[in-house]
């Protein structure tokens, strides 16, 4: 199906399935249940999900195929955004030449950046791409100002021209962004018994854009060109003996993954039109790294797992506070209750993370493989028992 | 006139002369071996040869067209392969994709942005990925991850994967290092094989003269640089040049 | 989506029916008119504040005075400055009679992550009124944020001209100082001090709030024939300022000027001192170095380096006027230290909203902000103070600062020299460091 | 002119702290072949082991003073310290003003104590792991050390002075014939110069002249072959380990009096110590420490004036600007060693 074999159709099938109805698994609990505070079932978060996978899929073309660990990737998030931002206030507030011109711009980005650091590989590598990410970072910060707006990030003001679009909207605001007309921001909620389930716009626009990015990343990744990529993390020496230039295609690598990051920049700023310049800051690059190592690299599925892992402790434990965690143990008497919540404070709220560090490490030591392979022995287990369950059953009339 | 001409070719490491002054023909459609003691520039001649070296003089010429200030994949390209010391494959792969990478370097050039098209829908490849799996015996491992063969079938892939790109010219570094007897066997009687049924020239650099002399046609011998003798096989063996060479280096040692 | 603060509330009531959900209503088109409206027994308040980097020691300090202004707004403990506020509309209830519940979030002092954990408040949590942060740059990004989705943005510690310049928003308001005011209270104070022959060179923190504090002072000391030697950018991430200190050395300039915040200004003091500046002699002057924007927390990381050394502040907790006095009395009896200048305006912003809310008799954005322009109040530890309507700027007295000589705690650094007259950092709203940018219209949402 | 001496004399102190965490950096890149992201936390340890001496030595008893009153308006307490009740005010006094010098001591077995800990509880499980993984447990390492350390003393910058006869600053100038009051340098500064150049050389002499360190070089140049020799080269790199987290430590200790010790200070030097390691070429000491000083002084003159008014934020990127031409122009850094880390 779609050119894709059973197997690649069935993950590309339940990861449709799972963006699809979102808002419902990731508000498993009652708005006004103690669990609440674990619902991540709101726009912000499920787009932020969405576009962080993106980023992360197009990393792992890069990193999970070829091997090299490029540590300035949020560069190209960020010129991402900025081109998308910088069309709204120029252009139009729809979102479609904003985002086109943010992957056309970031992947002329990562053309130049790749085609120098290419140059050389291993840690050289990284060192290059980190050198010109925070470059980009320290000029959007200072010097660049009047094109980033510096420290409060560039956004949208009420005297932007706006050629296609208008200025100001008649009730004197920012028109806001939208697809012919479809207001990105919009939000549908229905109401369920206790459940309070959220339906926006922006959120199915991304997650459009994830589905057809990880269709894209299936046929990369089952490609001549995919395979070719493996190959060079494999071993050069030989792609070299093979007649074979190993240069344009990590360029081609480079560029594809620049282009995802340019998308997913571009996303983020068609969501919130707002570009800060944190967003290509060196730990903005690790940590799509860190999203990709996570949930297992050069796996397909991985790097949107780890960067829902990620975005959503980063969202939703450091929102836990003090008074949560009394709300949760005040069943508990007095004494217990205070020193159960004087625990869990040091692992939410603030203390977010810690936890965050902690599992990082966890996981590493003990899923090498990351999140992917978690669920595979998950897998494997279940289906042992089941196996054992069947044998179990087809034993029993022998004895 | 062979398929191969060195021309006086001369190799400097700072104050060590690896290559004095080479001269080497190897005919078309023979097994030519070259051998000689530890440092006599064996390696350094074949890496002039790939391009992974530029010699400081001289010139090689392949067919006619010099392979001089060419990358390696284009010398490949023009029909030169090489198998290493040792096995250079792709370990992360599996036996079957090992050998479908050089089918597709031989068809779609030194690059092509190929992303779309599955692997598996390309029939033609996949059949000259098989056909030469099942000629070279690898047909039952084609599934295996390469890294995790023996080291004979390391070697037989990578021989494979290198005629798969149907050259003309195949260099081999002492195929048979490090290989047991009944290894260093079963690639002689390979090599053999592979000499009978196609049209391809042979350059093989040897330690073991027990491979050399069963297979070459024609022998060089090098010592310090420089070709002390070339012949054929049988008047190598007695030869006193040879042997100076030679014991000279086991009284060294 | 009620957090469950209503929850925990009703249960211990005992009084679980009934509960209306207080929907996130964000962008909706649904029935309510306007963001967020609270339909039950609560009001939820979103307190995004710095909990991790650089300024998380601000931001636990932001949030301890939010949880006392909760308290306090809800009828539990003193009362703190409600007694002492001039508006006494606020009746210990809640506000409007609903009780006052709150969230918080971790703006990591990045514009990005600020708007997310922002966002999450007003769509999961349903904020009607956002507040807290410790930087000019969240602040404004918070503020867009807030303009559309249509809740209130009450700013916490951002001292940038830009917030309630080129950056304002109608539906964002600014009861801590600026730049400008900085500039404007420090000068006289200064050129009293050291004599109007002085030759000043500054060293600024490369971004945003930098600027507009250099642009600041430099007018102002300059209007009192200060002469500028040069002014040099500093990046952000420096943390060794050596090297931008030595040239100085090299300069006839006898004051320094540090336009730094933070951690930036701690080291940027400390390398001052240590390269032996203040016991430099200058044309047969005596070498000072000025650093506008003090903050008692992070004075404490330059330690004796501040004795002497002048700068403005919002408020200290050593003024002897009875609101402030309340507030350090119920702050100081709660957690045994007393609050920062941050901790004083996230207090005084969170009390202001409730009192807009309750004199305009509703949570409507729109209400609220038409209740807080043009008013007037006392009695919050600043003396009078007015919330212009052209800005959503507070005017107020500026104070003027110097470290303390003989500290008796750790807490107490500095002395107030001077409390500046609110007429003497009055400017027009047209001024030109001001300029750009206009408020727009309110925004309600819905 | 005097403006440049002093520019260089910046560079060189930068420079040692570059120098310093680098070379405990390459330590372990070269020895044990893995990515330590937590190398910025050893560093931030060390200084915090200078800020806990300093809060130890100031552990204090409370006497209630009537006559004066707190923010509260009750009494207020006054604090001493128990060592200037033991040792008398004036002595007490001194201890305390020399506890940074003092925690040199305390810090070497604590710091060698967590780089052995750190080694054989969690990297030893790393060595044979991609490097990703080991960046990824190394970082999340790094996150946990800062938490705990923030959990413990705040965000806060913490004000740990150095003694006080190292508070004045030197006048070159007058020595130089410049005139009085142009090149004057801290003396704390220079102590730290001279100190890194101490360490520098003695882990230098120590990997030189000691059959332990013979066995450490060779370990470096070869591992397999000198695992095949029947040396116990595993225990020999933990002990490596804890010298560099020793080194990094020392760095931190020393570096507090210079900047206010903040729990994310090893997050800030930790890109700016990658970088100077590659720059200087991967399993390469002396390059390390050239390029920590190349580095620094770089950094020192991007920031004067003049330059800064040609290319305007020169300074900001001064270090990423060196750092790419050096790789363009030297594949592996400055002394590089072929096949390390290049894939």
């Amino acid at each position: 199906m779609l050119g894709l074999n059973k197997k690649d159709f069935t993950l590309l099938l339940i990861v449709a399935a799972l963006v699809v109805f979102a808002p419902f698994i990731l508000n498993p609990f009652p708005a006004d249940s103690a669990m609440a505070q674990f619902n991540a079932g709101y726009p912000d978060l499920m787009q932020r999900f969405v576009i962080f996978g993106i980023f992360a899929i197009g990393f792992n073309i890069l990193f999970g195929l070829t091997g090299y660990l490029s540590f300035g990737h949020a560069a190209f998030l960020g010129v991402g955004s900025y081109s998308a931002v910088w069309m709204f206030k120029l252009l139009s507030m729809n979102i479609v030449p904003a985002i086109i011109l943010s992957v056309i711009v970031s992947g002329l980005f990562a053309m130049l950046i790749g085609y120098i650091s290419l140059r050389r590989t291993g840690i050289y590598f990284s060192i290059l791409t980190l050198a010109f990410a925070e470059m980009s970072f320290r000029l959007a910060y200072s010097v660049l100002t009047p094109i980033t707006n510096g420290e409060t990030g560039l956004q949208l003001t009420l005297d932007d021209p706006r050629i296609l679009g208008e200025t100001a909207t008649a009730t004197g605001s920012i028109p806001v962004t939208n697809f012919f007309g479809i207001e990105m921001r919009a939000t549908e909620v229905m109401n369920v018994g206790g459940w309070s389930f959220q339906f926006n716009n922006g959120y199915y626009m991304c997650a459009i854009m994830l589905l057809l990015a990880f269709y894209l990343a299936i046929r990369i990744f089952r490609s001549p060109f995919g395979m070719m990529l493996r190959a060079v993390k494999s071993n050069q020496q030989r792609m070299n003996y093979t007649g074979l230039n190993t240069k344009p295609y990590t360029l081609a690598a480079f560029v594809i993954s620049g282009m995802y990051a340019g998308l997913a920049g571009g996303l983020m700023a068609s969501m919130d039109p707002l570009a800060g310049a944190e967003r290509m800051q060196w730990t903005a690059s690790g940590e799509v790294v860190l999203m990709t190592i996570l949930g297992g690299a050069g796996t397909l599925i991985g790097p949107v797992l780890g960067a829902g892992f990620i975005k959503y402790f980063e969202n939703i434990f450091s929102k836990i506070n003090e008074q949560v965690l009394h709300s949760w143990f005040h069943a508990l008497p007095d004494g217990i209750e205070n020193a159960v919540v004087w625990v869990l404070e040091h692992f939410v709220g603030s203390g977010w993370h810690l936890t965050l560090g902690l599992l990082f490490m966890l996981v590493v030591t003990f899923l090498p493989g990351g999140l992917v392979e978690g669920g595979q022995r998950l897998g494997r287990l279940l289906r042992r028992k089941d196996a054992e369950k069947k044998t179990a059953t087809q034993s029993t009339p022998a004895e | 006139m062979g398929i191969l001409d060195v021309k006086n070719v001369g190799k400097r490491f700072g104050g060590l002369q690896a290559l004095g002054d080479v001269n080497l023909s190897v005919k078309e459609n023979t097994v030519h071996a070259i051998i000689g003691p530890n440092g006599a520039g064996k390696s350094t001649l074949l890496n002039c040869l790939v391009g992974k070296l530029i010699p400081d003089t001289g010139s090689v010429m392949f067919d006619g067209q010099s392979v001089l200030g060419r990358t390696p994949y284009e010398i490949n390209q023009m029909g030169i392969s090489r198998v290493f010391q040792t096995p250079e494959i792709f370990g992360d792969l599996t036996v079957m994709e090992n050998m479908m990478i050089p089918c597709f370097a031989m068809r779609d050039g030194a690059f092509k942005l190929n992303g779309i098209r599955s692997v598996e829908s390309d029939t033609e490849i996949r059949e000259r990925a098989e056909a030469m799996m099942e000629d070279m015996n690898l047909a039952e491992k084609r599934h295996m991850h390469s890294a995790s063969m023996s080291r004979g079938d390391k070697r037989r892939l990578e021989i494979a994967m290198c005629l798969a790109q149907e050259p003309r010219l195949l260099l081999l570094d002492e195929p048979t290092a490090g290989m047991a007897r009944a290894d260093t066997n079963n690639t002689i009687d390979l090599l053999k094989e592979i000499k009978q049924k196609r049209d391809i020239t042979i350059v093989i650099i040897e330690h073991d003269m027990h491979v050399v002399f069963s297979l070459a046609e024609r022998i060089t011998v090098l010592a310090q640089g420089t070709p002390l003798v070339e012949d054929v096989p049988e008047n190598i063996k007695g030869h006193p040049k040879v042997r100076e060479a030679y014991l000279g280096e086991a009284a060294a040692a | 989506m009620t957090n469950f603060l209503t929850r925990r509330g009703l249960l211990k009531t005992g009084a679980v029916t009934g509960a209306g959900l207080a929907l996130p209503t964000i962008f909706t088109s649904g029935a309510s008119a306007f963001t967020n409206e609270p339909t039950g027994g609560t009001v939820t308040l979103g307190f995004n504040v710095p909990q991790s980097g650089p300024y998380a020691d601000e931001g636990a300090d932001e949030l301890r005075a939010f949880q006392l202004a909760v308290e306090h707004l809800n009828g539990e403990g003193d009362g703190g400055m409600m007694q002492t506020f001039s508006s006494q509309v606020l009746e210990g209830n809640g506000i409007l009679g609903k009780k006052v519940e709150y969230v918080t979030g971790d703006t990591q002092t990045k514009s990005d992550a600020a708007r997310a954990s922002a966002k999450s408040m007003i769509e999961k949590d349903g904020a009607v009124m956002i507040s807290g942060g410790s930087s000019s740059g969240v602040a404004v990004a918070v503020q867009g944020l807030c303009q559309e989705a249509g809740v209130i943005f009450m700013a916490g510690l951002t001292h940038s001209n830009d917030t309630t310049g080129k950056d304002k928003k109608a539906n964002g308001f600014r009861h801590f100082f600026n730049a400008y005011m900085s500039g404007a209270a420090l000068a006289p104070v200064l050129a009293s001090q050291y004599g109007t022959d002085r030759k000043a060179y500054h060293l600024t923190a490369d971004y945003t709030w930098g600027w507009t504090q250099e642009e600041s002072i430099k007018a102002a000391t300059e209007s009192l024939g200060w002469e500028t030697v040069n002014t040099v950018r500093t990046p952000l991430a420096a943390t060794d300022f050596s090297s931008y200190i030595t040239p100085i050395l090299q300069t006839d300039a006898d004051v320094l000027i540090l336009n730094h915040y933070g951690g930036n200004m701690v080291n940027s003091l400390t390398n001052a001192v240590q390269f032996g500046l203040r016991e430099k002699m200058v044309n047969g002057k005596q070498f000072e170095i000025v650093v506008p924007l003090y903050s008692r927390l992070m004075a404490r990381g330059a330690g004796e380096n501040v004795k002497g050394i002048f700068g403005s502040t919002n408020w200290h907790w050593s003024l002897q006027d009875a609101g402030s006095q309340a507030f350090v009395k119920s702050f100081g009896t709660k957690y045994g230290f007393p609050p920062s200048q941050a901790a004083h305006t996230c207090y005084v912003q969170t009390l202001l909203y409730a009192d807009a809310v309750a004199r305009a008799g509703s949570f409507n954005p729109c209400a609220v902000a038409e209740a807080l322009e043009g008013y007037e109040f006392d009695g919050l530890g600043n003396g009078k103070t007015l919330y212009r309507a052209d800005d959503h700027q507070c005017f107020k007295d500026v104070l003027v600062v110097k470290g303390k000589d003989n500290p008796t705690s750790e807490f107490d650094l500095l002395e107030v020299v001077e409390v500046t007259p609110v007429d003497q950092v009055t400017y027009a709203p047209d001024h030109p460091m001001f300029s750009g940018g206009a408020l727009g219209s309110c925004n309600a949402g819905a | 002119m005097d403006a440049i001496i002093l520019q260089i004399l910046n560079g060189l102190d930068k420079g040692s702290a570059y120098a310093l965490i680098a070379l405990g950096l390459t330590l372990i890149f070269g020895t044990l072949g893995v990515v330590n992201f937590a190398h910025g936390a050893l560093f931030m340890i060390g200084a915090f082991c200078a800020v806990s001496l300093n809060k130890l030595l100031n552990l204090s008893f409370e006497t209630v003073d009537p006559t004066r009153t707190d923010f509260l308006g009750n009494p207020l307490k006054v604090k001493t310290p128990y060592i200037e009740g033991w040792f008398g005010p004036d002595l007490g006094h001194a201890i305390i003003d020399w506890s940074v010098p003092l925690a040199i001591l305390f810090s070497i077995p604590i710091m060698i104590a967590v780089g052995f800990i750190m080694e054989r509880g969690l990297i030893k499980h790393f060595y044979r792991r991609p490097h990703a993984d080991q960046i990824l447990v190394t970082f999340g390492l790094a996150i946990v050390l800062q938490e705990l350390i923030k959990h413990y003393y705040g965000a806060n910058p913490i004000q740990t002075p150095a003694p006080d006869a190292f508070k004045g600053s030197f006048d070159f100038g007058a020595m130089m014939g410049f005139d009085p009051n142009t090149i004057i340098y801290p003396y704390w500064r220079m102590i730290y110069f001279a100190f890194a150049a101490v360490i520098i050389g003695g882990v230098f002499a120590f990997l030189q002249f000691t059959t332990f360190g013979m066995v450490v070089r060779a370990g470096m140049a070869d591992r397999e072959t000198v695992g095949l020799l029947g040396i116990n080269i595993d225990k020999r790199f933990t002990i490596m380990f804890g010298l560099a987290a020793a080194v990094a430590g020392l760095a931190g200790v020393m570096y507090a009096p210079i900047n206010s010790p903040n729990y994310h200070m090893g997050m800030d030097f930790l890109v700016l110590s990658f970088v100077v390691v590659v720059v200087g070429g991967m399993g390469s000491l002396p390059g390390a420490v050239a390029a920590g000083f190349l580095l620094g002084i770089l950094e020192s003159f991007a920031s004067m004036n003049e330059i800064k008014s040609i290319i305007p934020g020169i300074d900001q990127i001064v270090i990423y600007v060196a750092a790419i031409v050096i790789l363009l122009a030297r594949p592996r850094g400055l002394l590089g060693r072929r096949g390390v880390m290049e894939d």
